[in-house]
C-alpha cells in the first residue's frame, strides 16, 4: 500500500504559484511551462488557484516588505507533504536588488527552501526539471 | 452559440501530433543556441587578475582571491554577460548549460 | 484570501479582498471591492508589493552597472527599460550611436511589443476561461521567444543595450529568421483575430471597464488603453527615437473609438500587425556599420555632470526616465515614470458599476506591470496609516536597517 | 448485495472517465495532456494529505458535507448501474438518482458557505443561481421521457418501453426537443467552463472549493466526476440507447451490452463536457441564466409537443 502512495505523490504534484515581488521574468517562464510545447500537466502537475490545494510551492521574487507576512502565511497554508522550489536568482540570493532597504532577505532565509532553480529568468525546462527534482526529494521517500 | 473557427482549429489539433517538446520524461530539449548566456566558464591561466569584471559586475557574484584570480559565487549571478564582455584576456566564457538546480545554493562555485 | 477579511456586518455590503495573491493575478496588486451581491460599489487599490526601492539601488551602482538593473524593474519589457536609460545617458555625454545600432534597437523593440502583446492576449482569455485560446497564443508567442534566445543570448532579459550602441549584431541567417517569425506573427494575428470574434468571448469583453474619451485624457492614460478610447498618442511618431524617424511613414497609429475591454484587445491585435510592417521596413533598410561606439568601458563609465529626460513607447504606453548625474560614473537621482503607473488612476473609474466577474478581464484590459508600478508610498498595515515616504526619510530609515 | 459490488465499479468507471476527458481536451490543445490514470494518483494523493480546517469555519458541517456529498453522487450512480445489470429496478428510481444527484449540489455549496470564506459565500450564492437555470429543464425532460414510456417512474421500465418503441427516443419528434433541453443542462450540473461560474478558476478563486484542501478536496472532487458520469450515463441510456435499434450489439450475452452502454456514455460524455469546454469561454451569471430562459421555453413546447400525442 505506501508504495502507491508515494507514487501518486510523485505522479501528481500539484503547484502553487507565489510572486514575492518579482520583475516577472520567472513569473512568465512558469506561465510558459503550461504552454503547449512544454506541457507542465503531462507531468500531473496542475497550476492551482489556492495554497490549499497545493504540493509544490513555487516561490519567485526577493521577498519584499509587504509580501513577507503574506509568504509565510501561504507557506504554513501549504498542507504537508509539501516541497518548496525556489525559481530565479533573484529568490535565491536577492542578486540584484540585495542591500535594497524594503528586501527581507532571498528566500531561504525566511522559509525551508527544498531546491533552487537558479537563472534569470531559467528556461521553462529548467523548472520542470527543478520541480521534478524537488518531488523526488521530498515525496521520493 | 456558433462553433465557427475554434471547433476547426481543435478538430485540426486533434488529428496533428502535440507540439510538446517532452523534457523530463523523455529527455527531448528545445536546442540552446549558441549564443545562450547560460553558466561561466573561467579560464584560469588566461586570467591576469586585473578585476575589471568584479568593478561591472551588477551583483557583486565575483570575487577576488588571494592569487590574483577571481571566483563567481555563481548563486547571485545575472547571466548578463557583462564580465565576459569587459574581459581583455577572454578568460570568461558563458556556457550554454542552462539547468542549474541545486539542493544547496552554496555549492555554486565556479573556480 | 490571506488577508485579515473584513466583513463588515451591514449584510449587504460585502468587502471582498482580490490579491496579493490570485489566481487570476500573476503578480501581487491588492484591491479591496465593495461588492453588494455581484455588483462593484467601490474599489480601493493598494499597491507597493513588489516595491524594491530601484530608484535608490540606481544611486548606489556606477553608470554601466545601472543598465542591468533599470532592466530588471520589468520583466516583460526589459528592452524598453534599457533603451529609455541608454538613451538618457548617451543624450548627457552628447554621443550619437551608430545608424546601425539605432535600426538594431528599433528591431528589437518591436519585437518585444510583439511577443508582450501576445502574452496579454492570452492572459485576457485565460481571464475569461478560455484555455484553448491562451494555449494557441502562448504556442505562437514561443516562436518569438526563440528568436530573442538566438540573437540576445535570453528569452526575457536581453542585456541588448549598452551606453553607445548595441551588443550584439544581427548577422544575414538572423535576419531570414525573423523575417520568417514576422511572417508567422502576422498568419497568427489574423487567427486571434478571429478567435476574439467568438460569441461568448464577446459576450465578455464588450461594454466592460468603458472609459470615455474625455474621462482617459482627465485621467491621462497612455497606450493602447488611452488609443482604445479614442486619443491618438504615440511617442514613436510624436517624439521619434532610436531609428524611428526614418521609419515614420512605415506604419500607422492604431485608434479605435470602442472605449471598452473589447477595444483595448482589438487595438492590441491590430499592432501585431503594425509592428510586422515595422519589423519588414528595418530589415529591408537595415544599414552596415559599426553597432557601438568605439570606446573601452572604463572612458564610457566618464559621464559630464548632467540631468537628461528620455520618452520610449513601451508596449504599455509612454515611459519617462529622468536622470541626473554626479559627474563621476554614478547618478544623483533616477526617477522612472512607467506606463502602467499613469494607467492605475483610470481603473476605479472603469471598475464602479460592473460586476465582480469582471474585475480580472478589466484589470488584463489595461495590462498592468506591477512590477513597474511600485512607488514609494508605505501602506502600514499594522498602524493603518498611509505616508508618502520623503527621499530624505528613506536615507533615514536605511542607515538604520543597515 | 450487488449494489455493494457497484460502489467500487462506479468510482473505476468515473475517475477513468476524467482521465479521458482531461486527455481529449489536452489533445485539442495540442498538447500531450496527463496520463488516462492521472485521477487516480490526484485522488490517492489527495487523500493522504494534511486536513487542515480554518479558523473561520464551522468544523462539524464542514468535515461531514464532504463525506456525503461523495457518498450520495457514488450512491446515484450505483443505483444506476445495478439496475443497468440486474435488469430490474424499483419503482420511482429515477427520482433517486436525480435527488442524490443534486443532494450532491447542494452539499458541496453549503460546505462552500460554512467555510467562513468570501469567495465561499460568492460561489453559494452563484450556485444557488445556476440551480434555478438548470434544475427544473432537467427535471421535465425527464417527466417527459417518463410521460413517452407508459408513466413509469422506474427507469428500467423506460428502457424496456423504449426498445418495444419503433425509433429511439432521441430522433422522435417530442422526446428529441426533451433529449436536447437534457444535454444543455449536463454542462452546467457538471459545472464545465461556460457555466462553472460559481468555481471559477480566475474569478472567486474556485468559489466553495477555496478553503478545502487534502481529503477533503479529494472527496468533493470525486463527487464532482461521479456526478458527470451520473449524468451522462442517464443521458444515453435514456435517449439513445435501444437493445434493438442495435441489433449487432444485443445478439451477445448482456455483458457485450454493457460494454457498449458505457462507451456510448462516454461519448455522451465527451460530446457535452470535455467539447465545450476547449470550444468556449466562461460565461457571466447573468448571461448564462438568460441562455437558460431558453432552454426553459425549449423545454415547455417539447412537453406540449409531448402532451399533443406526438
Amino acid at each position: 500500500m505506501p508504495g502507491i502512495v508515494e507514487r501518486s505523490r510523485k505522479k501528481s504534484p500539484w503547484l502553487f504559484h507565489i510572486n514575492t515581488g518579482s520583475c516577472n521574468g520567472c513569473d512568465i517562464e512558469i506561465m510558459a511551462s503550461l504552454a503547449p510545447r512544454y506541457d507542465v500537466e503531462r507531468l500531473g502537475c496542475v497550476l492551482v488557484g489556492s495554497p490549499k490545494h497545493a504540493d509544490v510551492l513555487l516561490v519567485t521574487g526577493p521577498v519584499t516588505r509587504q509580501m513577507y507576512p503574506r509568504l509565510m502565511n501561504v507557506y504554513r497554508q501549504v498542507p504537508e507533504p509539501k516541497a518548496v522550489v525556489v525559481v530565479g536568482s533573484c529568490a535565491t540570493s536577492g542578486d540584484v536588488y540585495a542591500g535594497s532597504h524594503v528586501i527581507e532577505g532571498p528566500v531561504d532565509v525566511n522559509i525551508p527552501v527544498d531546491v533552487y532553480v537558479v537563472g534569470c529568468p531559467p528556461r521553462p525546462e529548467a523548472i520542470l526539471k527543478g520541480v521534478a527534482e524537488a518531488v523526488q526529494k521530498k515525496f521520493g521517500g | 452559440m456558433r462553433l465557427g473557427y475554434m471547433f476547426k482549429e481543435a478538430v485540426r489539433a486533434l488529428l496533428s501530433r502535440p507540439v510538446t517538446v517532452q523534457s523530463v520524461t523523455k529527455g527531448e530539449s528545445v536546442p540552446v543556441p549558441e549564443r545562450y548566456r547560460g553558466m561561466i566558464e573561467y579560464d584560469r591561466e588566461a586570467c591576469i587578475g586585473c578585476l575589471m569584471c568584479g568593478k561591472t559586475c551588477p551583483t557583486g557574484t565575483i570575487l577576488n582571491t588571494e592569487a590574483h584570480k577571481v571566483e563567481f559565487r555563481m548563486d547571485r549571478c545575472v547571466f548578463c554577460g557583462a564580465c565576459a564582455d569587459i574581459c581583455p584576456k577572454d578568460a570568461i566564457k558563458m556556457s550554454s548549460k542552462s539547468e542549474i538546480i541545486t539542493r544547496d545554493r552554496k555549492q555554486l562555485l565556479v573556480k | 484570501m490571506s488577508e485579515p477579511k473584513e466583513i463588515e456586518f451591514e449584510y449587504s455590503r460585502l468587502v471582498v479582498p482580490f490579491g496579493p495573491i490570485h489566481p487570476a493575478l500573476k503578480e501581487p496588486v491588492h484591491f479591496k471591492v465593495t461588492v453588494r451581491g455581484e455588483e462593484i460599489l467601490d474599489v480601493d487599490l493598494v499597491l507597493g508589493h513588489a516595491h524594491r526601492g530601484i530608484e535608490l539601488l540606481a544611486q548606489e551602482r556606477n553608470i554601466l552597472q545601472n543598465l542591468y538593473l533599470t532592466e530588471r524593474i520589468c520583466g516583460i519589457c526589459s528592452h524598453t527599460h534599457t533603451t529609455c536609460y541608454a538613451q538618457a545617458i548617451e543624450e548627457v555625454k552628447g554621443i550619437q550611436i551608430p545608424e546601425r545600432a539605432a535600426y538594431l534597437r528599433a528591431l528589437i523593440f518591436e519585437l518585444e511589443r510583439v511577443h508582450s502583446h501576445l502574452l496579454l492576449l492570452g492572459v485576457m482569455a485565460y481571464e475569461i476561461g478560455y484555455d484553448t485560446l491562451f494555449m494557441q497564443i502562448w504556442n505562437m508567442r514561443e516562436a518569438v521567444l526563440d528568436l530573442f534566445e538566438e540573437v540576445t543570448g535570453n528569452r526575457v532579459h536581453h542585456s541588448m543595450n549598452v551606453i553607445g550602441g548595441v551588443r550584439w549584431d544581427l548577422t544575414p541567417v538572423m535576419a531570414l529568421r525573423v523575417s520568417r517569425v514576422a511572417d508567422g506573427v502576422e498568419d497568427a494575428q489574423r487567427r486571434i483575430r478571429t478567435a476574439f470574434m467568438d460569441r461568448t468571448v464577446k459576450k465578455r469583453l464588450v461594454g466592460v471597464g468603458v472609459m470615455s474619451r474625455a474621462d482617459a485624457r482627465a485621467s491621462c492614460l497612455v497606450g493602447p488603453t488611452a488609443r482604445a478610447s479614442g486619443l491618438t498618442m504615440d511617442v514613436r511618431k510624436d517624439d521619434p527615437y532610436a531609428a524611428y524617424s526614418e521609419l515614420k511613414d512605415d506604419y500607422s497609429v492604431v485608434v479605435s473609438d470602442g472605449m471598452d475591454a473589447m477595444a483595448r484587445v482589438d487595438v492590441r491585435v491590430r499592432e501585431l500587425a503594425e509592428s510586422v510592417n515595422i519589423i519588414r521596413a528595418i530589415l529591408g533598410r537595415l544599414p552596415p556599420g559599426e553597432i557601438r561606439l568605439k570606446e573601452s568601458p572604463m572612458r564610457a563609465v566618464k559621464v559630464p555632470e548632467g540631468e537628461a529626460v528620455s520618452r520610449v513607447e513601451a508596449p504599455r504606453g509612454e515611459l519617462i526616465y529622468y536622470l541626473r548625474t554626479d559627474g563621476n560614473e554614478g547618478l544623483r537621482r533616477l526617477k522612472v515614470r512607467t506606463p502602467s503607473q499613469a494607467n492605475f488612476a483610470g481603473i476605479r473609474q472603469m471598475m464602479v458599476g460592473g460586476e465582480l466577474a469582471d474585475v480580472p478581464v478589466i484589470l488584463a484590459s489595461i495590462d498592468p506591470c506591477m512590477s513597474c508600478t511600485n512607488r514609494l508610498t508605505v501602506v502600514d498595515e499594522g498602524a493603518g496609516r498611509q505616508m508618502n515616504v520623503g527621499l530624505d526619510e528613506l536615507r533615514r530609515r536605511r542607515a538604520s536597517t543597515s | 448485495m450487488t449494489l455493494a459490488v457497484m460502489f467500487p465499479g462506479v468510482f473505476v468507471l468515473s475517475l477513468l472517465y476524467s482521465g479521458f476527458d482531461r486527455k481529449l481536451h489536452a489533445r485539442m490543445q495540442r498538447r500531450v495532456g496527463p496520463p488516462l490514470i492521472q485521477p487516480f494518483y490526484d485522488f490517492v494523493k489527495l487523500m493522504n494529505k494534511e486536513r487542515i480546517i480554518p479558523a473561520a469555519a464551522s468544523p462539524s458541517v464542514f468535515v461531514t458535507v464532504t463525506a456525503l456529498a461523495a457518498a450520495s453522487s457514488m450512491l446515484g450512480a450505483s443505483v444506476l448501474m445495478t439496475n443497468l445489470v440486474m435488469e430490474a429496478s424499483f419503482v420511482g428510481d429515477i427520482m433517486l438518482v436525480m435527488y442524490l444527484v443534486l443532494m450532491t449540489a447542494a452539499l458541496t455549496m453549503i460546505g462552500g458557505s460554512s467555510s467562513g470564506n468570501p469567495y465561499g459565500a460568492i460561489g453559494f450564492s452563484r450556485r444557488v443561481g445556476m440551480l434555478l437555470g438548470y434544475e427544473v429543464p432537467m427535471l421535465i425532460s425527464l417527466l417527459i421521457v417518463s410521460y413517452r414510456s407508459g408513466l413509469t417512474l422506474s427507469f428500467y421500465d423506460m428502457v424496456a418501453a423504449q426498445s418495444i418503441a419503433d425509433v429511439v427516443l432521441a430522433f422522435s419528434p417530442g422526446a428529441a426537443l426533451a433529449s436536447l433541453v437534457f444535454a444543455l443542462c449536463i454542462p452546467a450540473a457538471a459545472g464545465v467552463v461556460p457555466f462553472d461560474i460559481p468555481e471559477a478558476k480566475t474569478e472567486v478563486a474556485y468559489g466553495y472549493l477555496i478553503e478545502y484542501g487534502g481529503p477533503y478536496l479529494g472527496l468533493l472532487k470525486l463527487a464532482k466526476e461521479v456526478t458527470n458520469f451520473t449524468l451522462s450515463l442517464l443521458f444515453f441510456t435514456l435517449f439513445i440507447y435501444a437493445p434493438q435499434s442495435f441489433p449487432v450489439v444485443s445478439a451477445y450475452n448482456e455483458w457485450v451490452n454493457l460494454l457498449f452502454i458505457l462507451v456510448g456514455a462516454l461519448a455522451v460524455y465527451m460530446v457535452t463536457i470535455t467539447l465545450p469546454r476547449t470550444l468556449f469561454a466562461r460565461m457571466k451569471l447573468g448571461q448564462a441564466l438568460r441562455f437558460y430562459v431558453w432552454v426553459w421555453a425549449l423545454s415547455l413546447v417539447s412537453a406540449g409537443l409531448v402532451m399533443v400525442g406526438y
